[in-house]
């Protein structure tokens, strides 16, 4: 495991930034949530080798937090938030310069910016100046120079902020591919929920500088309780009289959703059985999990 | 409903780039999504919308009123702009309460609306606070109070909920949806498909410069009959299920998903598919965990319309 | 005139009066009016400092309103209120652009040229504070032995109208300029060091058309010194027709500026 | 046989050892000033001073055929150290110099600050040293090509042109002084470009700041000279601070009345100012808002 970090607890001056954080992540794309001002910068910092934690300690790559902090830095990639270029230069050298001072000798820091800007959909563009590229294009370039120098971690900040739909489709790919090489660890702070249910697979919530909860997705999001969303088209109004009668409790969302509790001894299938009898069609059948938004109201403490 | 914003044949471009070609619409009340990729021809369409640009042929109007200079118009327009900037060293407070003065209204009413504003969007404890010290989804809140605060009829929101927490999110959805609920118009532009499905049916697809769809999603995606409708469903023997699904005409394709226990199937007339699905499942007891469209939903409408 | 336009007029004046105060509240705030507070204070601080220094070198007895006319006056009208003007008239429009605000104003219920106006009002008023609080502390720290003598004073309000007018007059030439042109500072600094001097030694009437004539000839012509060589070449107009020619480039500029505003379309490229 | 795998490739290549790691940082910095629109042309301007004084080391050889040109002068043309005090020190010079820092110099931090270019360069095992070392040297290499890399060419010339050793001979630390004060002014000026650098995101602001504070520093010296006529004053002015240590450095008589350490001292508090402020603005820590 990559990372490795227990009670670390860090503030500024006598605002309390960091609480008690522990992690033990496994291989793959970790998903890194938490509301504004919860420590998700902070915990970055320290993980990237620019904060020394007040107390605590732990391994990231095997070097220690505390006193190998560049030495981290040599195997980590970051990709910011916001756009970084350096006016000027075209994406080939802005790609390459950043490769050499990450360590790279520079003949390899060129062979290697090219193949690291066709891997991330650039090639037609990289010889043009960075300030002509849009949105999307400089998102992909950022995501190009993090994974240049081949780091065993990357941390991206929110990276699909300001794409359009494909643009955000092709970088999550990308992810997807570059986090399940197995040897290579990708942490991801983002506020679309919707991006990291799709890549992550070990999410952590942070919250007031406390690890508000942490797991594999699969398993926080499972419920115990059976409830179904389902979509009935026909007309709807004795079957559910039908599954009343089955002592379900249903309810109607706006969209035309029905939410059918299904008492334990009942198995789902009535709900078909009952389908055929009135002749109705069952457009959507799912068991709910909590999404991602409500396990992170939950753990955030909200409505 | 009579059309709140209306254009006719409306072009614009800058130089050789093209903004907008030929698009006629009618937007009436509710909230309306503008998507499409970047580049499109949508930020073109909300520039004109706004009057910060004037169309080359063609007119765009507002309860019949031409926009481009035409400043009475905007006593009843909010707009949130897309970019992250302010004046960084005014207050919250002043900056809000500076601009509705502008709406020569006189200063307790300005400060009153100004404190109902941020009040809405929850900024009321930081509102002495200077903007430059503000995090991002605070500034974000900013803005939305910015276009709200003199009670606009018509509200267009650029990109809104770019850069908030999940939290902010959700409060500034439901703020949006609430104006709907008030008879007011909201312009609705985003990247994110899932927020403005979150919002709203009704979109409208601007790609290279024209208007690829408008209306409702569910009811575009029936129009695209050219595309077949894919329906996934997990169960615990899909095999038989495949078999009985392949007899029927008109089941184009069934093949099956990485795990074992799902299903893909693909259908050009879904009312007869999903009538004969129950009576399968109930004949051959199948235990079925899982039925889905998964291509009934914004994305999908987006991506055989733009043609990725 | 009927009753609309009046009623018109009285609107398009409310909307400048508000923009004024929008635009004021903020010009107080903003950074760079701090920045040049202190710019405009380096003239007192040199009046402190020859004020100190003369009693060490009391054998060099230049009278403090020699120096005052001469030296104060040329740093101030070559060199302070062009650069003030300049900084404040070019970044009018152009700070909207960069700071990406614009929009912010577009979309408000007042006409674009009032936009400018209001701006332009709001800087220029701050600027002409600077610079009357400037010159006053200059001229009482230079003239401490004779302050009770009047005339000193009508000299004063003399010269700080003129400095005045150089302010209204250049800020509303480079407001024009920043409403249309990129590379508006390197422009303005040719503009006021390049032409505005070079203009003046040519003779006959192509002096006219520098806007420093006009101020140069409404300051008194000095007595003696060895600054007067700023103004040898002058061949002044006389001052009512140069307030009057001062007043009138200011209006066309302003107008042209919002003219420009109106019309022009702004993209807010990042 | 084999297909290249689809998907990420890893590198395998090894990372270099050793320091050095600010190199790309200067070769990057040059290259980029060059490819400015007018530097060629005003870095070509920045030579003249040198053509004209090897021009005048040429004419002190050949003294008998340009003796009709020149009647009385013949003393500009000694080539001794002061000469080539001359050269370093004339106001043409310093202030080509100083345009040369408002086109290479001035958006050397200001363009990172503005584009937050920081953040790429402190997540990487760069250290703020290195970052410095690395924009200074730009600033160094350019200074150098007209102050050091001239001034030893024209001290080389000049023993070519005279065929002997008898010019080292009678000044022999010559070439010591000249190395001495190209590093003085170019250590000076780099502080003083860094600094201004760093405090504006606007390259242009910055540049103004470059040209205006120079400019600025030696009006004040005038007005308050032509006030007061002493020459303590020359304190105040950036130019004469550098002309006073450059006449010690070539061991001259100094050009005003004070004793060349008080400039010395003046110049070294503005680098030490600057330093501080400069180690404040650039800061690795808060890259990640």
């Amino acid at each position: 495991m990559s990372i490795e970090v227990n009670n670390l607890n860090f503030s500024y001056g006598k605002i309390k930034a960091l609480e008690g954080v522990s992690l033990d992540l496994p291989e793959g794309a970790i998903g890194l949530l938490g509301p504004n001002g919860a420590g998700k910068s902070t915990l970055l910092r320290i993980l990237l080798g620019f904060l020394t934690p007040d107390q605590g300690e732990g391994k990231i790559l095997g070097y220690d937090i505390k006193h190998q902090q560049s030495s981290i830095r040599r195997f980590v990639g970051y990709m910011p938030e916001d756009d970084c270029f350096i006016p000027g230069m075209d994406a080939v050298s802005f790609t390459s310069y950043l490769g050499e001072l990450s360590g790279m000798p520079r003949q390899e820091a060129m062979k290697r910016a090219h193949e690291v800007l066709f891997y991330v959909g650039l090639e037609e563009s990289r010889y043009r100046l960075v300030e002509t590229y849009s949105a999307g294009m400089k998102q992909r370039l950022k995501l190009a120079q993090a994974i240049v120098h081949d780091p065993k971690l990357i941390f991206l900040d929110e990276p699909t902020s300001g794409l359009d739909p494909q643009g955000r489709k092709e970088i999550l790919e990308l992810i997807v591919d570059i986090s399940s090489k197995k040897d290579i660890q990708a942490l991801i702070s983002s506020h679309i929920l919707a991006d990291i249910e799709t890549i992550c697979s070990y999410v952590i919530i942070l919250n007031k500088g406390k690890v508000a909860s942490q797991g594999e997705m699969a398993k926080l999001k499972e419920i115990d309780y059976s409830l179904y969303e389902v979509k009935i088209i026909g007309e709807t109004q004795n079957y559910l009289d039908k599954l009343k009668r089955l002592k379900c409790k249903v309810e109607e969302t706006e969209e035309g959703l029905l939410r059918i509790y299904m008492p334990p001894d009942q198995s789902p299938q009535e709900i078909f059985r009952l389908a055929t009898e009135e002749g109705v069609q069952v457009r959507h059948f799912v068991k709910s999990q909590t999404s991602l938004e409500d396990l992170f109201a939950e753990a955030v403490g909200v409505d | 409903m009579t059309a709140v914003i209306e254009t006719q044949n409306l072009s614009k471009w800058y130089g050789n780039i093209l903004g907008l070609s030929d698009v006629s619409l009618q937007i009436e009340r509710g909230i309306t999504g503008i998507l499409g990729p970047n580049g499109a021809g949508k930020s073109t369409f909300l520039k004109l919308l706004t009057g910060q640009i004037k169309p080359n042929i063609g007119r765009v109007t507002i309860k019949e009123e031409p926009i481009w200079n035409n400043y009475p118009l905007f006593q009843i327009i909010g707009f949130c702009p897309e970019q992250d900037s302010f004046y960084g060293e005014l207050t919250g407070w002043e900056f809000l309460k500076n601009l509705l003065i502008l709406y020569h209204l006189p200063r307790t009413e300005a400060e009153d609306k100004a404190k109902k504003a941020m009040d809405i969007v929850e900024l009321s404890s930081d509102k002495d606070r200077v903007i430059r010290s503000y995090s991002r989804g605070m500034r974000q809140r900013l803005k939305v109070a910015q276009a709200i605060a003199h009670d606009p009829e018509i509200l267009i929101l650029d990109e809104p909920l770019n850069g908030l927490d999940p939290l902010g999110r959700r409060k500034i959805i439901k703020l949006i949806k609430s104006y709907e609920q008030e008879g007011r118009t909201v312009i609705v532009s985003s990247h994110v498909l899932p927020e403005i499905e979150a919002m709203t049916q009704t979109i409208i697809l601007i790609h290279q410069g024209k208007v690829f769809a408008q209306g409702n999603i569910h009811y575009i995606r029936d129009l695209i009959e050219s595309h077949p409708h894919i329906v996934s469903i997990k169960c615990n023997d899909p095999r038989t299920l495949a078999k009985k699904f392949i007899h029927q005409d008109f089941v184009l394709k069934v093949h099956f998903g990485e795990t074992l226990d799902s299903l893909l199937v693909e259908t050009n007339n879904r009312d007869r598919f999903f009538a004969l699905v129950p009576s399968l499942v109930v004949e051959h007891q199948i235990e079925v965990k899982e039925i889905t469209s998964p291509d009934d939903n914004l994305q999908a409408v987006f991506d055989y319309l733009v043609g990725k | 005139m009927d009753r609309r336009t009046k009623q018109g007029i009285m609107n398009f004046l409310q909307s400048v009066k508000l923009c004024f105060s929008f635009f004021l509240s903020l010009g107080k705030k903003s950074r760079r009016t701090k920045v040049f507070y202190v710019i405009s204070f380096v003239p007192i601080l040199m009046a402190l400092a020859i004020k100190l220094a003369q009693f060490f070198y009391s054998h060099r007895d230049i009278s403090g309103l020699a120096i005052f006319s001469n030296m104060i006056m040329v740093f101030y009208l070559q060199f302070l209120i062009l650069i003030l003007a300049l900084f404040f008239g070019t970044s009018l429009c152009s700070e909207e652009l960069e700071g990406k605000t614009l929009t912010y104003l577009t979309t408000r219920p007042v006409p674009k040229s009032a936009i400018i106006l209001g701006k332009y009002a709001a800087y220029t008023f701050l600027t002409i504070i600077m610079t009357g609080v400037g010159l006053l502390f200059t001229f009482l720290i230079l003239n401490l032995d004779n302050l009770l003598d009047f005339s000193l004073y009508v000299l004063f309000l003399r010269d700080l109208v003129v400095l005045w007018l150089g302010l209204i007059c250049y800020t509303a030439f480079f407001t024009f300029i920043g409403t249309f042109l990129k590379k508006t500072i390197l422009f303005g600094l040719l503009f006021s060091f390049g032409w505005e001097n070079v203009i003046q030694y040519f003779p006959g009437s192509t002096q006219r058309f520098a806007i420093v004539h006009y101020l140069k000839s409404l300051l008194k012509v000095p007595t003696s010194g060895g600054f007067s060589f700023l103004l040898f070449r002058l061949e002044p107009t006389p001052p009512g027709i140069a307030v009057l020619m001062l007043l009138l480039i200011s209006g066309i500029f302003l107008f042209l500026a919002c003219l420009f505003f109106s019309q022009k379309e702004y993209i807010l490229q990042d | 046989m084999s297909i290249k795998e689809k998907g990420y490739s890893h590198w395998n290549g090894e990372f270099k050892q050793g320091g050095l790691s600010w190199l790309p940082i200067v070769r990057w910095g040059i290259r980029l000033t060059f490819r400015k629109k007018f530097f060629k042309l005003l870095f070509f301007i920045s030579l003249i001073p040198a053509i004209v004084f090897l021009v005048g080391i040429y004419i002190s050889e050949r003294l008998d055929d340009f003796r009709f040109m020149i009647r009385e002068s013949t003393d500009f043309v000694q080539i001794n150290p002061a000469y080539f005090k001359i050269y370093f020190t004339n106001d043409f010079l310093l202030f080509m110099m100083v345009m040369i820092l408002v086109f290479c110099g001035a958006g050397l931090i200001a363009d990172d600050l503005r584009h937050n270019a920081l953040q790429l360069y402190f997540s990487r095992p760069l250290k703020k040293k290195d970052y410095f070392l690395g924009k200074v040297s730009v600033i160094t290499f350019f200074l150098f090509l007209i102050t050091l890399v001239p001034g030893i060419i024209l001290f080389l010339m000049k023993l070519i042109f005279s065929g002997s050793f008898r010019f080292f001979a009678s000044y022999p630390w010559l070439p010591v002084s000249i190395i001495i004060y190209s590093v003085f002014v170019t250590g000076f000026f780099s502080f003083y470009t860094l600094f201004l650098s760093s405090i504006s995101k606007n390259r242009r602001y910055v540049a103004i700041f470059i040209f205006g504070l120079y400019i600025f520093s030696d009006i004040l010296f005038g007005i308050f000279y032509g006030i007061f006529r002493s020459q303590y004053f020359g304190l105040l002015s950036i130019k004469s601070n550098i002309q006073q240590v450059g006449a010690a450095i070539f061991n001259q008589r100094t050009p005003y009345d004070f004793s060349w350490i008080l400039s010395l001292a003046v110049l070294l508090l503005f680098c030490l100012l600057s330093a501080v402020v400069l180690n404040k603005r650039v800061r690795g820590v808060e890259i990640i808002k």
